[in-house]
């Protein structure tokens, strides 16, 4: 009863969504109905083999990302969460977490700065081996970008969860006889799997946006946010470039979707 | 729960007292603390290299060339009014949200339901869906206003859309369980009107989560681009806008600088979120 | 007092110096933009209905398009009469103001030794593995003139590619850097050694920015571009832009170009101590046009054509 | 302190359903005379606080269902008019406000003069005695001190009825045990009709001056503690004021004869003798010492198994054989 | 089931400093002899967990302390190689592991056949009488559910001592009252030797058979219930086994007078009598009805206040004045 009244202070936020997303969403999917030669932008883009090949490249090199940020993440944030009180401890989680604000074009500079052609690692391998070595501008400066943003959402998101894991699970494992791989690998693991895929949803649905990174590095390979950039910039090709802006959401939130159905899965095991 | 937290003082500790039995093994936080630092020098090697190259007379030549504060000038003189427009559509962005966001983070407190589910989904699409997607959308059917495509407030609504699920998380996350809405029904006994509450007491109370969605929003909007590039006009160029300028067209001495001074702006931001996420589990309501 | 410039940036052929003659001669404030030529041509159709910019500057095949989607208006400045023929179009909706020339920009020091490049086919050599750069042809303006220039000095036509896919594809061995926007300061830090470019740039490296810079005119031959600007269609403040178009046409105008190493439309803004700087004429004479009408219509489906078998 | 006359509160078919149709109050009548404190008794999920929602005006009754405060109708005002006072079960003290602050919320909201509330917050603290602490915080308050403040509070406003949910069961054990007649001896003295909410019945049979027992959305019976421990009218109330022990047997008189009637009586109320004086013979299975009881497992000789309790001086040990004697049956 | 013979306990000298410098635990000695239950009861923060954990290997002693089982020393064995069974305060059963799973987890990390895992876990489910509920999720299991499962996890691996950390505070209280006599009983046919950690006394007498009362890392005195009740050897063991109450008398053979020494007694140990009967003249200033007994509020003629129980069929009421005696003080 007393509840029911507050309803009306949902308004306000609800009707900016909708007035400036949901409906000029609507919109955009509607315009990718109407191509420029008559045709649907939504055929011309199923049909086209180059559009294929970029949205190839983007969910591979994503997932790429998303699987390595995990890889790296997991042992950070277990030595964050078992080391609870050391000197600089403060420090070292600021210093990890502090790229979390970078747009993509930051990100996208610092690679350059990193693995660019005047780049500190060209730099060293010159010195050193006379043969300097490159990687900004390709997919491996991408995948590194990629890598780059996803590190620090995945380390606080990881080291939370870790910290959460209570301290008896593997004390009790550990009377049952358990060693410290099957300790890890029998308590530790399972208990971080929900923020495991939250972490893993979020990276890969920012690599899969990523535009500023890519724009920077001005790499090569076509990812679908350049592609569709592309489409509208340097063609006026808006309906294609809308097409393309609905498909990949639709992808990006199908594969969201289904990760949170997972997490959910998993949750719901635990309610 | 005594049982429990084993913290490891080993690190610091010099006394004579053998090391609990079940810390992690030697081994275990040894190759741990090695992956950490290696990943905190990722994460942070190429910033300071961007400080260093922001600092250096020719960064080309090295940094024997000796160091300046010119290129910092330099970036004033050029971008100093994309600073002052990031401050301003940073806090028009913080204000929208403060207002619509934390009434409904509170609604959606008080209705867990279905509804409040689909509605919270709905709202984190602009974070799931790619920014270009978004940003070609409002263009496509607000951009034919005359005014706002080419005024500041047509970026606020792009950055509103994008931060305004962070904002609601966040101030739900201070409102969640059913602490709150026992206050506010305490509140209700003793007499007190619904705008009377949400002011005086759910605000109140929910204020390390608003406030650690305040930082959050001013962050992402300071930070934001992948809109903002598309939504931008000429007039209404932001900060990372003008980055991408400079890393294109300028020396990258100057692009250094600009990516300096994007720090500098962002560090307070941090630190604020910093401490507030070393505070909150202490100031949590009782 | 304003007026929005579309791809006026202050970096690019001096319009740094340009918007800030503007605005002391006219009382005019041009914020500078740092779209490219597509971008800006991009925009207008975006913005058809509610125009933001109220001139555009942009590469000749894109003012051709532009008129053609009625995206500008007609405008003929003061001294539209003195314009050279086929430099503007007959009803004003496009005019050319400078026009620069495609070559190689050579970060001297980068090259770390090796020979300064004279042709195309020199691109091709394995020693500049991983030194050269272009915008890319399927999207930049300035990377479609270099697939242009480079087909037709190894005897294409608009009408045939084949000579220019040809060479992109080979050049793929030497692991080209490929932006999207200017790369003008890549090339100073050295990042990009060698970058298929106009003429101005190089100069401006050479002689503004002091770096070791050269521009070579490829032996094969290459194009000239002219650039041009329009009135936009129901521009917001149209008046203004009136005055800036006829600014950079003033004797005043013209010579900023030429001191940002442009060639003016007016030869006779160009000063001696400027023409100095230039390479000499000899060299220029392998630089030709083309018929940019035509070139506006191939572009479409040499970026096609480019983006599905050069990789 | 000022008081209002206390009102009476009266439910008259009242019931609650859930919006997904479970029922969670059957229909129900209740009186509560002017100044009656009733203990609200019941095991976990009963509709207790369900009930105490609906007098607060936290929830609204189903249609048709009326609660009167004195004569007047209250069903459809909103929490915030009904002048109630209510003490929630983790007090729902305001963190953002101190100690006074809190206590004079109710008169903030209402306009009262500055001067006034001050004047009616000290008169508060002292019958809380926690004058010393107008200024704290509530975080920095222990478990009692957080109860006596919410008390303080619902009491402000001088409320014509007062509601407390479980108010002593967020405390450690020892602490409500000594709170429990601390909060029974104060509420006596204010005389304002008040129900308290509660699943334990020790807390029920101290603080209540008569009880209502519920189940199940139901309220089963109403009386005095006693009445109902002694003369429970169903088998649930009588096992829900205490333990009871059943053994198939029939009473005749004072004496037990071995039976099939199942005969019900409290652990306290069968002794044990030496074998020859018992009803039915018995063997001890295990002897637990508590201090001021011994708790014997049985096994009569039939196969049942029971346990009683015996006072802490009874000497038989687990093993032996002993006499059961019932010496009152529970009446149901 | 298969289980080893049990094996003794012995703490030498054992003590416990944290890394702060603070101590958890002073220098102890304590022999648990094969088979025992011991039951380690005190206030919450006295150390009961630390012991716990250095004899399950969990925390590692100060050095010069000796841990034996039997008359092996572990004391530089980490957990897994100790072969304890714990049974964790929340359980700790993995939650990513259903029933069955959990209870085989120990074998499997022993490598044990799956068919002889199986059986066992049978063994086991039979054994807490939860056999179809062998796929169950842990979340799906009631407390006292899971309570047994964190029991036969303990006991797959057939470990030499059994310890168990407040197996029955998470429980609610009438849960609690009836799993333990039933862990008891389960306890004491299995025949290992066994720790429970507890701080409620009630648990401690029921489960231990002998009890150790410890107090801010010290053990306060060692017995049986009744030795402990009876005979404390300190004030703490005494309050903490029970209630005690106290007036300012001296006891004379059975006789009370007034005077100045403080008497000490067990609530139950005193009597309400007519007035002329009783030693000492009290008023009733409250009765509470409380099923099993009946407690009074006294005040005595010098003003002291004092709680006392009575037999539920002791008619005084509250008002009244009636005579106190005492019949046994408490020795201390
Ligand atoms: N808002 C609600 N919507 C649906 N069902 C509810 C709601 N609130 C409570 N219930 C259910 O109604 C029943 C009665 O709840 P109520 O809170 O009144 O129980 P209670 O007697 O106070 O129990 P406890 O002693 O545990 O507090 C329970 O089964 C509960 O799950
Ligand atoms: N890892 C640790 N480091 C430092 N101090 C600790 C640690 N673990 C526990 N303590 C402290 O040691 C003391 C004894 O703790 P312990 O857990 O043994 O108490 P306990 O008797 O089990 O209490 P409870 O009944 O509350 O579980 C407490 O004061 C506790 O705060
Ligand atoms: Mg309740
Ligand atoms: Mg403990």
């Amino acid at each position: 009863m007393t509840r029911r009244g507050w309803i009306w202070f949902a308004l306000p936020a609800t009707l900016v969504f909708l007035a400036f997303w949901l409906l000029p969403m609507i919109r955009l999917a509607w315009l990718g109905q109407t191509g420029r030669d008559g045709g649907s932008a939504y055929l011309t883009v199923l049909s086209e083999p180059l559009y294929w090949r970029s949205l190839f490249n983007t969910v591979l090199l994503s997932a790429a990302a998303t699987l390595a940020t995990l890889i790296l993440a997991v042992p950070v944030a277990r030595f964050l969460a078992h080391h609870r009180e050391f000197r600089g401890r403060g420090t070292l989680i600021a210093l990890l977490t502090f790229p979390l604000a970078f747009p993509g074009v930051v990100v996208g500079f610092l690679i350059i700065l990193l693995a660019g052609r005047q780049g500190i690692l060209a730099d060293l391998t010159e010195r050193l081996f006379n043969d300097p070595v490159v990687f900004a501008y390709g997919m491996a400066g991408l995948f590194l970008g990629y890598l780059y943003f996803s590190l620090p959402r995945a380390i606080s998101v990881l080291t939370a969860a870790a910290e959460q894991i209570d301290p008896a699970l593997p004390a009790a494992a550990r009377t049952l006889g358990a060693n410290a791989w099957q300790r890890f690998a029998h308590i530790e693991l399972p208990a971080l799997k929900p923020a495991l895929i939250a972490a893993g949803a979020m990276s890969f649905a920012t690599s899969m946006g990523a535009f500023g990174t890519a724009f920077t590095l001005a790499t090569q390979i076509n990812v679908l946010p350049l592609t569709i950039y592309n489409e509208f910039t340097n063609y006026a090709n808006i309906p294609v470039a809308a097409a393309l802006s609905i498909l990949l959401g639709l992808i990006t939130w199908l594969i969201l979707a289904v990760a949170h159905h997972l997490a959910d899965a998993q949750q719901g095991a635990g309610a | 729960m005594s049982l429990s937290h084993q913290a490891h003082q080993t690190l610091s500790d010099t006394r004579h007292i053998a090391p609990p039995l079940d810390a992690p093994s030697r081994l275990d936080a040894g190759l741990g603390w090695l992956l950490t630092l290696a990943v905190a020098s990722f994460l942070i090697g190429p910033v300071l290299l961007s400080v260093l190259a922001g600092l250096t007379r020719n960064y080309f030549t090295g940094v024997q060339s000796g160091l300046t504060l010119r290129w910092i000038g330099e970036v004033w003189q050029l971008y100093s009014d994309t600073l002052a427009r990031t401050g301003i559509v940073a806090l028009g962005t913080l204000l929208i949200c403060l207002l619509t966001g934390v009434p409904l983070a509170w609604v959606l407190t008080l209705h867990p339901g279905r509804t409040s589910r689909i509605l919270e989904e709905l709202l984190t699409l602009p974070v799931a869906v790619p920014g270009l997607a978004t940003a070609l959308a409002l263009i496509v059917s607000w951009g034919t206003l005359p005014l706002l495509r080419s005024s500041t407030l047509f970026i606020i609504i792009g950055h509103v859309l994008f931060t305004l699920p962070f904002m609601v998380r966040a101030a739900r996350a201070s409102m969640q369980g059913t602490e709150l809405i026992q206050l506010d029904e305490a509140a209700a006994t003793l007499g007190s009107s619904r705008l009377k509450r949400f002011l005086g007491i759910i605000v109140p109370n929910a204020l390390p989560g608003i406030l650690a969605g305040s930082l959050t929003v001013v962050t992402l909007s300071v930070g934001e681009f992948n809109l903002t590039w598309l939504l931008h006009t000429p007039l209404t160029k932001t900060l990372p806008v003008g980055l991408a300028d400079s890393y294109a067209s300028m020396r990258l001495e100057v692009a250094s600088a600009y990516t300096l001074v994007f720090l500098l702006m962002l560090l307070p931001l941090l630190v604020g979120l910093q401490w507030l996420a070393a505070r909150t589990p202490r100031a949590s309501l009782s | 007092q304003n007026a929005i410039c579309y791809n006026c940036p202050p970096e690019w052929a001096d319009w740094g110096t340009q918007l800030r003659n503007i605005q002391e001669a006219t009382g005019i404030t041009v914020p500078g933009d740092n779209k490219n030529s597509g971008q800006a041509l991009a925009s207008l159709a975006a913005e058809r209905q509610n125009p933001v910019a109220d001139v555009v500057y942009y590469g000749v095949s894109f003012g051709i398009q532009a008129a053609q989607d009625n995206l500008v208006t007609d405008y003929k400045p003061a001294r539209w009469d003195e314009i050279p023929a086929g430099l503007k179009d007959t009803d004003g909706k496009w005019f050319a103001i400078h026009s620069g020339t495609l070559g190689f920009m050579v970060n001297v020091d980068a090259l770390r030794g090796k020979p300064v490049p004279q042709s195309w086919a020199d691109l091709l050599k394995p020693e500049y593995k991983g030194m050269i750069g272009y915008l890319d042809p399927a999207s930049a303006f300035v990377g479609y003139v270099g697939a242009v220039a480079l087909n037709q000095a190894l005897g294409g036509s608009l009408d045939n590619f084949d000579p220019a896919i040809g060479w992109f594809q080979q050049v793929q061995a030497n692991q080209p850097i490929v932006p999207k926007q200017t790369a003008y300061a890549r090339v100073l830090s050295g990042e990009i050694p060698i970058l298929i470019d106009y003429d101005f740039n190089a100069y401006r490296a050479k002689y503004k920015d002091e770096s070791n810079v050269e521009f070579v005119i490829p032996q094969e031959g290459t194009i000239s571009i002219p650039y041009v600007m329009s009135l936009v269609s129901d521009a917001p403040h149209a008046d203004n832009g009136r005055k800036v178009l006829d600014f950079v046409l003033s004797d005043q105008g013209q010579a900023v170009w030429a001191n940002a190493f442009l060639r003016p439309v007016f030869a006779s803004a160009i000063s001696p101590e400027a023409q100095s700087r230039f390479l000499p004429d000899t060299e220029y004479a392998r630089a030709g046009t083309v018929d940019y009408g035509k070139m506006a219509e191939a572009q479409r489906g040499f970026s096609t054509r480019y983006s599905k078998e050069v990789h | 302190m000022t008081t209002h006359p206390p009102t009476s509160i009266t439910l008259q078919h009242c019931a609650k359903t859930w919006a997904s149709g479970r029922p969670a109050l059957q229909p129900l009548d209740l009186h509560i005379p002017a100044g009656e404190i009733l203990a609200l008794l019941g095991p976990s999920g009963c509709g207790k606080t369900t009930l105490l929602r609906l007098i607060a005006g936290l929830e609204r009754a189903d249609a048709g269902s009326r609660i009167l405060f004195g004569d007047r109708d209250v069903g459809d005002l909103p929490a915030e008019r009904r002048n109630v006072g209510v003490v929630f079960q983790n007090y729902a003290l305001f963190p953002n406000l101190n100690v006074a602050e809190n206590i004079a919320y109710g008169l903030r909201i209402r306009g009262v003069a500055q001067a006034q509330q001050r004047q009616r917050v000290e008169e508060l603290l002292a019958l809380i005695r926690l004058e010393d602490m107008a200024r704290r915080r509530i975080q920095q308050l222990s478990g009692g001190q957080r109860q006596r403040v919410a008390l303080a509070r619902a009491l402000a406003v001088t409320p014509s009825v007062l509601l407390l949910d479980e108010p002593l069961t967020a405390l450690d054990a020892k602490l409500r045990d000594h709170l429990q007649t601390e909060l029974a001896d104060m509420l006596r003295t204010l005389g304002i009709t008040t129900i308290i909410v509660t699943h334990d019945q020790q807390e029920a049979m101290i603080l209540g001056q008569r009880i209502a027992v519920m189940s199940a959305g139901r309220i089963e019976q109403t009386g005095s503690a006693q009445d109902l421990y002694t003369r429970p009218e169903s088998a649930f109330v009588g096992d829900f004021l205490g333990q009871t022990c059943q053994v198939r047997g029939i009473l005749h008189g004072a004496r037990l004869q071995a039976g099939h009637l199942p005969l019900r009586f409290r652990p306290h109320a069968a002794r044990l003798e030496p074998l020859q004086h018992g009803d039915l013979a018995a063997t001890i299975t295990a002897r637990y010492f508590l201090g001021d009881q011994i708790r014997y497992t049985l096994r009569l000789g039939d196969g049942q198994s029971l346990q009683i309790t015996a006072p802490p001086d009874c000497a038989f040990q687990a093993g032996e054989q002993a006499g059961l004697r019932i010496l009152q049956s529970a009446a149901h």
